[in-house]
């Protein structure tokens, strides 16, 4: 990799901390803001309680401090990569972070490979067809699920395919209690992936087709296709050789932006699959007040909306050899 | 003009206008024709959709009118995210224009300041903001717009940059007009088109987040809303999935008549993009 | 001898609601081996729909009515997909106009070529890399080995035209179309590309059938020429017969509205005891691209050191190619960009540094017409606003600024009716008529016209500068004429100044710079004018008809 | 000194005879947790599920019966001295912390005095009667009380007073001691593994001080945080127990009747869970007690009991729950009568100001509940706007009084004096918690009544003040009372003998079993 491509990666990596930093200082005075604090939901939680338990935990917490003594506190930990500890849990944020990420990696990462994949697909068919039959269907096919609220379609999903049929899990990443290892184990998470990964997955892939079929659309009609015809190439092999990688190019952009996005987007299929992932992690956090851990998600997740950014630009200047960064 | 007969033209997106014209009068004429409230316990619960004549739809968990809550949910969908959008175009607009119109440091300030609220991922953000500021119509409905606006600023700082060297603002500029009239006169009206169908497809989406929302328990308990018949009958879908299914097909059809009005728009004023001419 | 291609009544019909059913109705003509004809016309005549037919690149929604296109004995137009393919880029290939958008950004110069071979025939790639090679050094690009690596946008306009052209010519077709393979290029570049077809066309007697608006470009190589008015064919002959002695009215009417190239003799101003009403000293302007906070980005010396002064009643040309600065200048000169250093002096006043409030009273002074007739005006309002607009702005009230409006209307020859009509009523003509109305609203001393005549067809730039001319006389006007165009410059302009890389070059009396040019790009500018021997200003300009307002 | 000997001296923990002969070992249970503790350690935490998992970890001294009879556990027998004023407690030998440890008289001197009087809010308040703790040798501790107090007894369980390990906690920070990440108790199961959010992991303790016991090899407490996909889970055979209160009660109907699948309401004698509404005292309509009175008659609490809890549960009639011992069936009722409410609103002049109604943020049931009850109001004229918040805005807005109307349930204990006089006496008043005197309720005949209540000796002394306690607050309407809850736990039939105690799944599955 050339110094350029470095330097303009470290340039785009302190804009993001500096963007990182506001939002978790934004994020810091949002969530305090919010009525109630944590003591008074574990003090919740317990049935009975007084006043000495609460301002024993706040004490534990360090809430007893001073409003900007706590943010100091929370900066000052967070330039030093901590990302302090969760009320609730009593564990590291970071590592219930780290804990919960793997699933919603393997959740959020499926249904984008997946939509990602389709999406193209269909997109390229409806493109080739155009103004055909299977490109009807595909439009139409796009604008419903595009326009299907993801929650209900996850509903539906699991009423059919779980209640009514029987064929896939219904919720959870693994069969409960059960200890399987190697393929087994790889297999059981599969089938429990299905379902989510493939009602999150179709909504993006209504996006990315909608999007490849009208890029590949406009490509088509560029000079340079043009020239592609006149050299008396098959229209197949146009399409493929020369439309395809152009019109891909904003719909890696939008891949980009969406792949960062996913990360903290998942709550509802994470919620109506009960997959333990870190959307879900944030909704709880959010309600039991849970500052720190509620923070560190919304770190993680918009530093990964920083990262993924940064990765696409990189891609972006791969695959179009115009871009210089 | 020539928009509203290439739209009219386009028979999918008249269907899409036609079913929001629809849903419009359900929204404002509904509630006369069904009085009361929707939340009034009216027979047994649990009547299937088809079996009493009174109650079309059937009735939900705690025996109240399925078609009443339909009809009031339009209102809310509509208003929430009608509102939603306005907002975000209000903040939206003047902010991209900014930024695209005089570019340097202003842009610079001006799109940082949006990639912060690009960057937290938007639904968790709607999500915190209803949650710490009490669900209600008005959190909700700020919410949405507060996590909406950037790709409008986004969109109409890419139209300002590529409008403000057109050779007409040029002019304007020659003829001695002030920023403001330049912005909200030769620009403005230009970049509408984009910003129009932008809008469109952004009711749309606001449709989605509010229902999501409210089927997260984040909707306001005032309001009988589609998200929140889909999230309280959630816990019956074995016994009744038609009180989930119902509303869903709601927001569903609801959203994809804008999508096709968006579309249409799209068509009818970005005839570049349009599948329509080839030449 | 046997015609080659033999295009027989054809006639294309164009989709619902165009302004007209046929594209072009009932065409016949011949293309003979190793001739160059000439297809000329104006935008919107149809030229180019035959060559699209051929080349099978006829959209989906036009299609041929009627007619055939013989080729090799096989009809173009009933012939099997498949079997018409296999002659495209092999027998008959086709290069286009725009070599900026012609070529796949994302692919490597030598890929793109070798493309051919890869469809045509059977070669190793071994083979397909020596003979792309051997391509690009025929075309006359510098350090093809490096060449073959490149990416489109690394190369220049006519470097990418040279590329389209070894595309074309790879497996030595019969027929090459070139649709208008020069317009988008700098009058040097085009004088290169036209000797290198006509070279390569001579060393492999291919048949040229040449696509171009350009009555220079017939001049310069054609054979025969064949002329289209809207979609039907008005004249064929060989090109002395139709450049000398047309025949047709049209083709009369297009001929007469290309300006000779010599300079008519122009009474001198005796500048000495007059003050200049601008005076632009020691300008500089530089551009800087792609920086960010770790990098310099390129750094573009647009205006470097230009001094000059303008005297009402003159027009002074500033010429050059593109990149030559000549834009920047003007723009600078009118305050739309902020030069760097150096001063520009309006009516005694320097008028550089001035912001806001303090420039207002000067912007009227110093008026601009700009170059696109569909982009300077505001689509969104009516042609009253537009001109009314600036004396509004400037404090006239509303009514004043109409009335006014309709007598520049008047003075710019448009009917007082086209006050309430938007400019998309309009054609391009009629548009930049407004626009120098608009100018003109302000009573300026001073009007800049940035290629105000270059994106119009050519009878109707002769009817602009006529305008344009009259105006000046009738106002006093100093006119700054940006132009591009030696011939429009010839005829137009009192003095030139010309510009190379954002240095002024050579700059004098418009006569003695053309007839004796100093400096030798000067000479490369004034040589490299397509057919400057035809048409050299001995025979007097017929009148130019006038246009009609739609 | 005569002493009354309460216990039996044989360590005999399954009280519950089995249907089936002989119960068989081995298995797994897996049981839904929700929500998911913030801890282990019992006690710290009274969470909920803190209990239901520490249950089976962590042992109390005694265990109740579902008529909340004590009987022995890690105490073999226990006496009360006449005066009713010391309490004498004798230990099992032999019995072993998961770590192989002795647990002696130590731990409990230890973790009553120390531990849990610092960390337990409940406990701290009962054990202001306590004078002093004694351990007289390693398997006698001794309890001197300053007066004899009534519900002393009760205050044994797991849950309230649990057993914790002195040699582990002694001399460190209680809160950050790394024994909470890794519980170690003297249960019939130890703790193995906890994969946050996903699940806990307990295995049968080998050296259970109970021989033959547990049966049960694994138990797996699962997290899984949507209701929906609980039930699912359980209709897979995924789940085998589905506890009070862990799905949405409009799915219990449909769950109970699926085959292999029983039902039961026991298991909350103790906790007796009472469900009202805050009316508050202090200021707006809620002030007047007619207000408060019409709001009892104006709510249809059968429509409520049949659609919202499917017909578990009971009518509150007042503050005490009916199969709580001290309660009164003489009490008057509070019938659904509209045509009463009105007539007593109108009395009252009231003016037809609206009242903010909060629902309890604790699932779906209590939204709808909320829903009900405006609908209800409204329609004898009270208009309502429902203010929605979440568990922390919620408690939050009940500490500081910032309501007019607000649901909640609360546990009873077994005793009136541990469970109910906290809502009602004035001393209890104070910002802060949403478990005191929440309303503001303040009587000082009724403060008197509750004082002497509590140490009253014997019973029937204390029957008769609570008596008079009944008819002055049923009269009054402090809260408007709802539901005595049952909260149906619904389980697989091949579990036996899964609930045994008067604490149900919050106690051990020590005795519990699976057909085979």
């Amino acid at each position: 990799m050339s110094i350029k491509i470095l330097l303009y990666i470290a340039g785009r990596a302190v804009k993001g901390l500096l963007v990182l930093l506001v939002i978790a200082v934004f994020n810091f005075f949002l969530i305090r803001a919010a009525p109630g604090d944590p003591a008074q939901v574990m003090a919740g939680e317990a049935g009975a309680t007084d006043e000495v338990f609460l301002q024993q935990l706040r004490e534990q917490f360090g809430l007893d401090q001073p409003l900007y003594y706590q943010l100091w506190v929370y900066i000052n930990n967070m330039l030093h990569f901590d990302m302090g500890i969760t009320y609730r849990q009593q564990m590291p944020v970071f590592d219930l972070i780290m804990d919960r990420m793997p699933a919603t990696l393997l959740l959020t990462g499926a249904a984008f490979v997946l939509s990602l994949l389709l999406g193209v697909l269909a997109g390229v068919v409806a493109a080739a067809k155009h103004r055909k039959w299977p490109d009807s269907a595909i439009t139409v096919a796009a604008l419903v699920f595009y326009a299907t609220p993801l929650f209900w379609l996850a509903m539906m999903a699991s009423l059919l395919f779980s209640v009514y049929l029987d064929w896939l899990p219904s919720f959870g990443m693994q069969t409960v209690g059960e200890d399987f290892a190697g393929w087994d184990k790889v297999r059981d998470i599969g089938i429990h992936l299905v379902l989510p990964a493939a009602t999150l997955g179709l909504f993006f892939t209504a996006v990315y087709a909608r999007m490849t079929r009208t890029s590949m659309i406009e490509t088509s009609r560029l000079d340079f296709v043009k020239t592609a015809k006149a050299k008396g190439m098959k229209p197949s092999r146009v399409l493929y050789r020369h439309v395809l990688r152009n019109a891909l190019l904003p719909v890696v952009t939008l891949a980009g932006l969406q792949a960062g996005q996913l990360i903290g987007g998942a709550v509802l299929t994470e919620t109506v699959f009960a997959w333990p992932g870190i959307g879900r992690l944030m909704f709880d956090a959010l309600f039991q007040r849970d500052y720190n851990l509620l923070l560190g998600v919304f770190f993680i997740s918009s530093a990964m909306v920083v990262l993924f950014n940064l990765i696409t630009d990189v891609i972006y200047c791969v695959v179009d050899p115009r871009i210089e960064l | 003009m020539n928009i509203i007969k290439t739209l009219s033209q386009n028979k999918v997106a008249m269907v899409g206008f036609a079913v929001l014209v629809m849903l419009i009068l359900v929204a404002v004429l509904g509630p006369y024709v069904y009085e009361g409230t929707p939340w009034k316990m009216v027979q047994r619960p649990f009547i299937p959709p088809f079996e009493n004549s009174s109650y079309l739809l059937g009735t939900d968990i705690l025996g109240r009118d399925v078609l009443a809550g339909l009809i009031y949910g339009t209102r809310i969908s509509l208003l929430v995210s009608f509102v939603s959008t306005v907002i975000a175009l209000l903040i939206g607009i003047p902010l991209g224009a900014y930024a695209g119109y005089f570019g340097g440091w202003v842009d610079e300030v001006l799109m940082r300041f949006t990639e912060i609220f690009q960057t937290v991922p938007s639904f968790a953000l709607a999500i915190v903001l209803v949650a710490i500021f009490e669900p209600s119509v008005y959190s909700i409905t700020g919410a949405i717009a507060l996590v909406s606006w950037p790709p409008v600023a986004r969109l109409v700082r890419g139209e300002f940059l590529r409008l403000r060297n057109q050779e007409y603002v040029l002019a304007a500029k020659l003829n001695g007009q002030s920023n403001r009239n330049i912005i909200l006169k030769e620009i403005l009206p230009n970049s509408l088109s984009p910003i129009i169908v932008l809008a469109s497809l952004m009711v749309a989406t606001a449709i989605l987040l509010e229902s999501s929302l409210a089927f997260l328990g984040l909707g306001d308990p005032e309001i009988m809303s589609w998200g929140y018949m889909i999230g309280s009958s959630r816990t019956v879908i074995r016994q009744a999935w038609w009180l989930s299914f119902i509303p869903g097909v709601a927001i569903a059809v609801t959203v994809l008549a804008l999508n096709l009005l968006g579309e249409g728009l799209n068509d009818a004023l970005n005839p570049k993009l349009s599948g329509k001419r080839e030449s | 001898m046997t015609p080659l291609l033999k295009v027989e009544n054809l006639s294309i019909r164009l989709p619902e609601g165009a302004d007209r059913e046929f594209a072009i109705s009932n065409v016949n003509y011949d293309l003979l081996p190793g001739e160059i004809l000439c297809v000329v016309g104006e935008s919107g005549s149809g030229k180019s729909m035959t060559a699209n037919a051929i080349m099978g690149l006829l959209p989906a929604t036009i299609e041929v009515n009627r007619g055939t296109i013989i080729f090799d004995g096989y009809d173009l137009v009933s012939l099997e997909e498949r079997r018409a393919r296999a002659l495209r880029g092999n027998r008959i290939s086709m290069i286009f106009q725009e070599p900026m958008t012609a070529l796949n950004p994302l692919m490597r110069i030598a890929d793109q070529i070798s493309e051919v071979f890869l469809i045509h025939t059977d070669m190793t790639s071994k083979e397909r890399e020596t003979r792309t090679l051997a391509l690009l050094e025929d075309v006359g690009l510098p350090d093809p080995e490096k060449m073959m690596r490149a990416y489109p946008h690394q190369l220049s306009g006519g470097q990418r035209q040279r590329v389209m052209i070894a595309m074309a010519l790879a497996l030595e077709p019969s027929v090459l179309i070139a649709d208008e393979p020069t317009t988008a290029l700098d009058v040097t570049t085009q004088a290169q590309i036209l000797k290198l077809i006509k070279d390569l066309q001579k060393k492999h007697n291919t048949a040229v059938m040449f696509i171009t608006h350009d009555f220079g470009v017939v001049a310069e190589i054609a054979d025969r020429v064949v002329v289209m008015e809207k979609g039907i064919m008005v004249e064929i002959g060989s090109r002395d017969e139709v450049l000398n002695n047309p025949q047709h009215s049209y083709t009369q009417k297009l001929i007469a509205a290309v300006p000779p190239l010599t300079a008519p003799e122009r009474i001198s101003h005796k500048q000495s005891d007059r003050t200049p009403v601008l005076s632009v000293n020691n300008l500089y302007k530089t551009f800087s691209t792609g920086g960010s906070w770790f990098r310099k980005g390129r750094v573009v010396k647009a205006v470097d050191n230009v001094s000059f002064d303008l005297y009402r009643g003159e027009t002074l040309g500033l010429v050059g190619e593109s990149g030559s600065g000549k834009s920047t200048v003007s723009r600078c000169v009118v305050r739309l960009l902020d030069s760097d250093s150096g001063e520009i002096v309006l009516g005694g006043s320097p008028i550089q540094l001035l912001k806001g409030r303090d420039l207002a009273p000067f912007r009227k002074r110093i008026q601009m017409v700009f170059q696109d007739p569909y982009g300077s005006l505001n689509p969104r309002k009516t042609i009253g606003q537009i001109i009314a607009d600036g004396p509004i702005a400037q404090g006239m009230s509303p009514k004043d600024a109409m009335a006014k409006a309709v007598e520049l209307l008047e003075l710019v020859e448009l009917p007082a009716a086209a006050l309430d009509r938007y400019p998309h009523e309009f054609s391009g003509g009629q548009r930049q008529r407004v626009g120098i109305a608009r100018a003109l609203a302000h009573d300026p001393e001073v009007l800049v016209a940035d290629e105000a005549i270059s994106a119009l067809d050519v009878s109707v730039q002769a009817q602009i500068l006529d305008l344009i001319e009259t105006l000046k006389k009738r106002l006093n006007l100093a006119v700054l004429f940006v132009v591009h165009d030696l011939r429009v410059a010839a005829q137009v302009c009192d003095r030139v100044i010309v510009m190379q890389r954002g240095k002024i070059v050579e700059s004098g009396n418009t006569r003695q710079v053309f007839v004796s040019p100093n400096h030798a790009y000067t000479k490369s500018l004034i040589a490299s004018i397509p057919g400057a021997h035809w048409r050299s200003g001995k025979d007097a300009k017929p009148p130019i008809p006038q246009e009609v307002v739609a | 000194m005569k002493k009354i000997v309460m216990g039996v001296v044989i360590a005999c923990l399954p009280f519950a005879s089995s249907v089936y002969s002989k119960p068989s070992d081995g298995g797994t249970i897996n049981v839904v947790v929700q929500p998911e503790p913030p801890s282990l350690m019992i006690g710290m935490y009274s969470n909920g599920t803190t209990q239901q998992v520490g249950g089976n970890i962590f042992e109390g001294l005694l265990r109740y019966d579902k008529d909340l009879n004590p009987h022995s556990l890690l105490a073999t027998s226990w006496e009360n001295s006449n005066d009713g004023k010391t309490w004498t407690f004798h230990l099992k030998p032999d019995v072993l912390w998961h770590d192989g440890q002795a647990f002696t008289s130590a731990d409990v001197v230890f973790s009553v005095d120390k531990l849990l009087r610092q960390t337990n809010a409940r406990l701290r308040t009962s054990l202001a009667f306590v004078d002093s703790i004694t351990a007289t040798d390693d398997y006698t501790v001794v309890f001197q009380l300053k007066e004899p107090y009534g519900p002393f007894i009760r205050l044994f369980e797991v849950g309230t007073m649990p057993m914790m390990p002195k040699h582990i906690y002694a001399g460190t920070d209680y809160k950050t001691n790394p024994a909470n990440h890794h519980p170690i108790g003297t249960g019939p199961f130890k703790f193995d593994e906890w994969q946050k959010g996903s699940f806990i992991h307990l295995t049968k303790n080998e050296n259970y001080h109970v021989k033959g016991l547990p049966h049960i090899d694994d138990i797996y407490w699962h997290v899984i945080p949507d209701a929906a996909s609980r039930a699912v889970a359980y209709e897979t055979g995924k789940i085998d127990v589905l506890p009070g209160g862990s799905v949405e009660n409009f799915d219990v109907a449909r769950l109970s009747e699926l085959d292999n699948t029983c039902v039961t309401t026991d298991g909350w004698e103790f906790f007796a869970p009472q469900a009202w509404l805050w009316l508050n005292n202090r200021q707006g309509p809620t002030a007047d007690k007619r207000f408060r009175q019409a709001v009892m008659y104006a709510m249809d609490r059968e429509f409520a009991k049949s659609v919202l809890w499917n017909g578990y549960g009971e009518i509150a009639k007042g503050p005490i729950g009916s199969k709580t011992k001290f309660f009164d069936d003489s009490l008057p009722d509070y019938e659904y009568n509209p045509e009463k409410a009105k007539a007593l609103l109108k009395e009252m002049g009231y003016d037809g100001t609206p009242v903010r109604l909060m629902p309890m943020p604790y699932g779906e049931t209590w939204q709808r509940w909320a829903e009900v009850i405006k609908q209800n109001l409204k329609e004898v004229g009270i208009k309502t706007t429902i203010v929605s918040t979440d568990v922390a805005g919620w408690n939050q807005k009940i500490s500081d009084w910032d309501y007019d109307i607000s649901f909640t349930y609360l546990y009873q204990y077994g005793d009136p004096a541990l469970g109910v006089a906290r809502s009602y006496i004035s001393s209890n008043i104070a910002k802060g918690s949403p478990w005191n005197n929440a309303e503001g309720y303040n009587d000082p005949q009724i403060d008197k009544w509750f004082d002497e209540a509590a140490v009253a000796f014997p019973d029937s002394k204390r029957a008769e003040l609570y008596k008079k306690i009944q008819h002055k607050l049923v009269e009054d309407v402090p809260v408007a009372w709802l539901m005595e809850l049952e909260f149906p736990t619904i389980y697989n039939c091949k579990i036996e003998n899964l609930i045994d105690s008067g604490i149900g799944i919050n106690d051990a599955f020590g005795t519990a079993w699976i057909k085979q």
